[in-house]
């Protein structure tokens, strides 16, 4: 991987839409409930992911990794998804 | 030989301050190292010798008594020494098959653990060339009812993620789980059993040995990259190495089935298409890279030059000792002829797989290990293998024997109302319906499943010939409590009723030992005895023992395990017309009991339900006397004379009874669950006091007959050395209806039926 | 038209493949070969079999890596030609992920794996995958999933009912996972793509305890040979 | 749920620690690599939890939130997690 070119660090989030069932966030709920705790109101699970990756000349990074969620680590039918990008020193 | 890492101890330090005594070595064992090495070994030398001299690696206190099993038969193509056992099954074909106890990973990371397990013993079947085509699971845990255990939720949360971890595994790759046992007592709290057993299939051309062979030769490394997953217990203790930073402590080791299922397809693509140029081939399991690498040159009497440099590694700086000693998962070592080695990764790439060289056999019979341009280890292959240690240690008479036997085991026992003792004994976890289990199992991937779990052995067709396989775990830890011996000969009893059950001739069996200890004598005395037990049982049944595993140490601070022998039996049926299941088929056919039941309380669900523990003497059973129960009951099943089988076991008659009621299934009366169907009840009379409704006699079974076979079935029976008393018959009630010379029972099949079947998912919600 | 070819595609992690071939291959008897998921070719075939299993450990989404494979490019022409594709379990996840069929199937509403044998009936026995069966068949075929939950949109599920696209349901008081509609199958709106969570390739041995799925692989070899 | 106290909205992110195998990350990483996009080094896929919570008198937010991760949010042998808690107007 070059190192003159840039580096970034890339967290992705993908979560369920709103409409869509969540058994398992309930489930935790549930969980956190039968444990004892207090003032938990809402649980809702999503996927995390951390990426590194470095600079391509002639891609910007967004537009790869719009491309990426898109296609790959969402499935718009039933998720959405943000993402945050840094650039990472190393 | 100098030059290893600066952060490493020297060789006169490993002397000094004794590190290895914190990878279980003895001083002793130290000793006789140095001794036989003729000089200091140095750090990355005595971790080799630590391990390969470690219990999980050489068995050195099991071997003399793993010597005295049967071991062979003509049926047998491979006995105990490498991956699995073998054993012939007619057309060409045989059957492959052994038990792998995750005892210890499953304690503390029960998904993983149980994960793991699943994977390792698929390995042992594929390296010796099979396909891998059923697993079972062996649990024990502690009691699910708050009143019994010191940490129920705990015990619970052990069960959902080990049967997880099973199911998780299991199904991704494609395997199915078609069976297994799962018992629950207090002396497991803490201390889980996970035994998991693996059959797979093979053509005998196919069969493949783990050698290393001809010098010059690849050893080639494939599948997975190796990190610091699952490297002995105290090893990375900080003071060890001063550091003491996260990265540099053992990691969990995480199972991927995916990477596994791609090892399957790509090791039997080279082994069934490209034998020509695969000299040998193994799994790495235990001890990883060092005891796979050193047990093929072993095997082939040949040396071993490693470059440590060229392992696929996950992580950084990792150093000699870790790399031999990593658990990584979902690996396997090659030997591949000379010139060869770009054929072998290519096909491995197609798969998706890196496969490199690490390596090439030599003739000089040393384990050379280099790393970083520098030899790290040299070491005669022997030394680390053959002459491993091997003790003889001292046994005792357990003390818990003779106060055990003080009591009479009808002590304590009083069945005033036995429709409640009988509606107790069916919710109890042990006896319960393990389906909230099984469930989550794929137990018909790969269409070959003729029996799913839920009969007393599972049963696979074999494609393209007319016979099929039958296979069980047993093991009643109870009885080998309260009598090594016989409890040790029950167990195998037990598996040969159920492969029996199902119409199969019993062909062979696997083990997994699961006891304390093995430096107290008293654990000693009970793995002496119990396999004395088992010999002389295998010896009757004709079923030798050609795999195993021994797991030792199961104990927390407070108690050991109960000795648990766990036996896996495979059986062979001969025509898939003769398959027979424990559900009842159809109201009018007659009921039999097989055999006659004894007051055998010691150690039964009943026992431990009205007093709480378990005590008293269990009688003695009469082998040959079984033998000939089994062998006039498959005579009359071949004869096409028996609708259904069972024999009894937990709970006595009375569950045998019920539970045969309980599978049937209007639709397909395979014994499938479907609560819509019509249920059957049944009519019996036994001329027996209440209490004998749960006594459990081993080798009696529960059998239906159809009216029209009636007179050959007891024809059979009249001239044989076995006994079958018609007690009854199948019939529309809906009701169960026993009586005795007591109260009886009678309750509906239906009520009886949902206590049985919804127990375990309630004790564990 | 000359007697059909099937390809039964094998992607990594694939593991009713065999399953699925020995149905159609052994127990029909019509000729059927596997098919890798890097061809790029299905010159000489007339079908397209998505078997069962966790293709790329269904280790993102279940189907979510598999439907990129160079084999699905072929598969979606195929689909555009009207041939007919058929996926089970892991091969209906790939098609609606790869945007074949409408929906998407969630992890079971119990949260669990279910292996049992579900009571099926026939929605639509005018497609060209179900014309053997009567309408409202009950069908015991057996499922093995923990990712079966079909969900679709209200408007969806609409389109669906409207344009006859389900194709299979789980019997009243049996869906094993929660889906919407009790659906089990659907098709496309042409109708010659079909995906389902039943297993029928699981379901074409008596000794096996069910050949309820025969008229399935016999309704689609009529299709193609009428 | 109370209207009068105060609402949170936490986020936890759970991960796999760095020694633990990530095999769900590495296919992933894979799928980018065949897909043609380049510039992706490593993928790892965590877990994310969107909670919603209100405050119970006498238990601060962070000590509640600390304990469900430590008991149940994540597997302290394999994993490691951070969070944030945020007020949340409603
Ligand atoms: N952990 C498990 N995994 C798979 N099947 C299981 C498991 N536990 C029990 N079973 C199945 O439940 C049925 C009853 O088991 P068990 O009571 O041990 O039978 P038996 O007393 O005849 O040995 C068997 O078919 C067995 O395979
Ligand atoms: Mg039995």
């Amino acid at each position: 991987m070059p190192t003159s070119s840039k580096n970034y660090k890339v967290t992705v989030y993908v979560t369920y839409k709103e409409s869509v069932l969540d058994p398992q966030g309930q489930a935790v709920q549930g969980a956190i409930t039968r444990m004892g705790y207090e003032g938990i109101d809402t649980v809702r699970i999503g996927k995390y992911f951390e990426i590194t990756a470095h600079e391509v000349p002639g891609t910007p990074i967004e537009q790869t990794v719009d491309s990426i969620c898109d296609k790959l680590l969402a499935n718009p039918n039933m998720e959405t998804y943000r993402y945050d990008i840094e650039e990472d020193a190393r | 030989m100098k030059g290893v890492q600066l952060s490493e101890p020297t060789a006169e330090e490993v002397r000094d301050t004794k590190i290895y005594r914190s990878w279980s070595m003895t001083d002793a064992e130290y000793e006789r190292a140095v001794k036989m090495l003729g000089r200091l070994p140095n750090y990355t030398e005595a971790g080799l010798f630590a391990v390969m001299w470690s219990e999980h690696c050489c068995y050195k206190s099991s071997t003399p008594i793993l010597k005295t099993f049967p071991t062979t038969g003509p049926r047998v193509l491979q006995g105990p020494g490498e991956g699995a056992g073998i054993v012939d099954i007619g057309n060409g074909k045989a059957v492959v098959f052994k038990a792998e106890s995750h005892n210890h990973p499953s304690a503390v990371e029960p998904f993983e653990g149980a994960a793991t397990g699943v994977g390792g013993i698929l390995r042992d079947i594929f390296s010796m060339g099979a396909r891998p085509v059923a697993v079972l699971d062996s649990l024990r845990f502690g009691e699910l009812s708050a009143d019994k255990a010191k940490n129920v939720e705990h015990n619970k949360f052990l069960v959902d993620q080990v049967v997880a971890g099973i199911s998780s595994y299991g199904n991704c790759i494609g395997v199915p789980t078609v069976g297994g046992e799962t018992a629950f007592d207090s002396c497991y709290e803490g201390n889980p059993l996970v035994n998991v057993m693996c059959v797979g299939l093979i053509d005998q051309k196919d069969i493949q040995k783990g050698r290393a062979a001809g010098a010059g030769n690849s050893i080639m490394y494939v599948g997975a990259t190796t990190g610091r997953d699952g490297i002995h217990g105290a090893t990375f203790a900080s003071e060890e190495f001063g550091e003491g930073n996260e990265t540099q402590r053992s990691a969990v080791q995480v199972g991927d089935p995916f990477m596994e299922k791609q090892l399957v397809e790509a090791c039997l693509d080279v082994i069934h298409n490209h034998n020509d140029i695969l000299v040998g081939i193994q799994d790495m399991g235990a001890a990883g890279l060092v005891s796979s690498s050193t047990e093929m040159a072993s095997k082939a009497g040949t040396g071993l030059y490693l470059k440590l440099d060229d392992v696929p590694q996950r992580e950084t700086n990792m150093t000699p000792y870790e790399m031999m000693l990593s658990e990584s998962q979902e690996r396997m070592l090659l030997c591949v002829k000379k010139g060869h080695e770009q054929e072998i990764t290519d096909i491995f790439t197609s798969y998706g797989l890196d496969a490199v060289t690490i390596g090439n056999v030599t003739d000089d019979g040393m384990y050379t290990l280099e790393h970083k341009g520098k030899v790290v280890a040299e070491i005669p292959v022997r030394f680390l293998t053959d002459d491993a240690p091997e003790y003889h240690l001292p046994t005792a008479v357990p003390q818990r024997l003779a106060a055990l036997r003080t009591t009479d085991a009808r002590d304590g026992i009083s069945v005033t109302n036995p429709e409640q003792t009988f509606l107790e004994l069916l919710a109890s976890p042990t006896i319960a319906s393990k389906e909230h289990i099984w469930h989550t199992y794929d137990s018909q991937v790969l269409t070959n499943t003729v029996i799913r779990p839920g009969s007393d052995a599972a049963v696979i067709r074999v494609r393209n010939t007319d016979t099929a396989l039958a296979m069980t775990t047993d093991c009643n830890g109870r009885y080998i409590y309260l009598d090594p011996e016989i409890g040790g000969k029950i167990a195998v009893a037990e598996a040969a009723s159920n492969i029996v059950a199902s119409g199969a001739t019993p062909l062979a069996i696997t083990d997994c030992l699961n006891y304390g200890s093995p430096e107290n004598p008293e654990v000693m005395y009970d793995l002496t005895q119990s396999a004395a037990g088992l010999s002389a049982a295998c010896k009757t049944f004709e079923t030798p023992v050609i795999s195993g595993n021994v797991s030792l140490y199961n104990e927390t601070s407070h108690e050991a395990v109960y000795p648990t022998p766990m036996i896996g039996m495979v059986g062979l049926i001969e025509h898939t017309d003769h398959i027979v299941t424990q559900a009842f088929k159809a109201a009018g056919d007659a009921v039999y009991l097989i055999g006659s039941l004894r007051p055998d309380f010691a150690g039964s669900e009943l026992q431990k339900l009205q007093t709480g523990s378990i005590h008293g003497q269990i009688s003695d059973i009469d082998l040959e006397g079984i033998k000939a129960t089994h062998d006039t009951l498959l005579a009359a099943i071949r004869e096409g004379l028996v609708a259904s089988a069972h024999d009894v076991s937990e709970g006595g008659v009375a569950v045998a009874l019920a539970e045969s009621a309980f599978g049937f299934d209007s639709k397909s009366g395979d014994g499938s669950e479907n609560p819509q169907a019509d249920i059957l009840g049944v009519d019996a009379k036994l001329d027996l006091e209440d209490e004998l409704l749960f006594a459990e006699t081993i080798g009696t079974f529960v059998v239906s007959v159809p009216l029209t076979a009636v007179a050959r079935f007891e024809e059979l029976f009249a001239d044989s050395d076995a006994t079958a008393t018609r007690i009854g018959s199948v019939d529309n009630s809906g009701l169960l209806e026993i009586a005795t010379r007591g109260k009886g029972i009678s309750v509906s099949t239906m009520s009886a039926k949902k206590v049985w079947k919804e127990s375990l998912a309630c004790l564990l919600s | 038209m000359s007697a059909p070819r099937f390809a039964v595609i094998v992607f990594p992690g694939s593991n009713c493949d065999k399953d699925l071939l020995w149905a159609i291959q052994t127990v029909v008897g019509v000729d059927a070969e596997f098919v890798r998921h890097d061809a790029t070719s299905l010159k000489g075939f007339d079908a397209a079999m998505l078997p069962g299993g966790f293709s790329y450990g269904d280790y993102l989404r279940c189907g979510a890596i598999a439907r990129f494979s160079p084999v699905m490019e072929e598969v979606h022409r195929f689909a555009d030609e009207g041939k007919p594709v058929f996926g089970t379990c892991n091969g209906f996840q790939i098609l609606c992920e790869a945007g074949l069929l409408p929906g998407a199937l969630l992890k079971n509403t119990s949260l669990r794996f279910v292996c049992e044998t579900a009571e099926v009936e026939v929605a639509n026995n005018e497609t060209r995958f179900t014309s053997h069966y009567e309408k409202d068949q009950r069908l015991r075929i057996p499922v093995a999933h923990a990712e079966g939950r079909y969900t679709v949109t209200d408007e969806e599920l609409e389109e669906l009912t409207a344009n006859h696209q389900i194709a299979f349901r789980y019997a009243k008081g049996h869906n094993p996972n929660g889906s919407v509609d009790d659906i089990a199958g659907v098709t496309n709106k042409a109708g010659n793509v079909l995906g389902m969570m039943p297993h029928p390739e699981r379901a074409v041995e008596a000794l096996l305890g069910s050949a309820d799925g025969l008229p399935f692989f016999s309704s689609l070899i009529a299709s193609m040979t009428a």
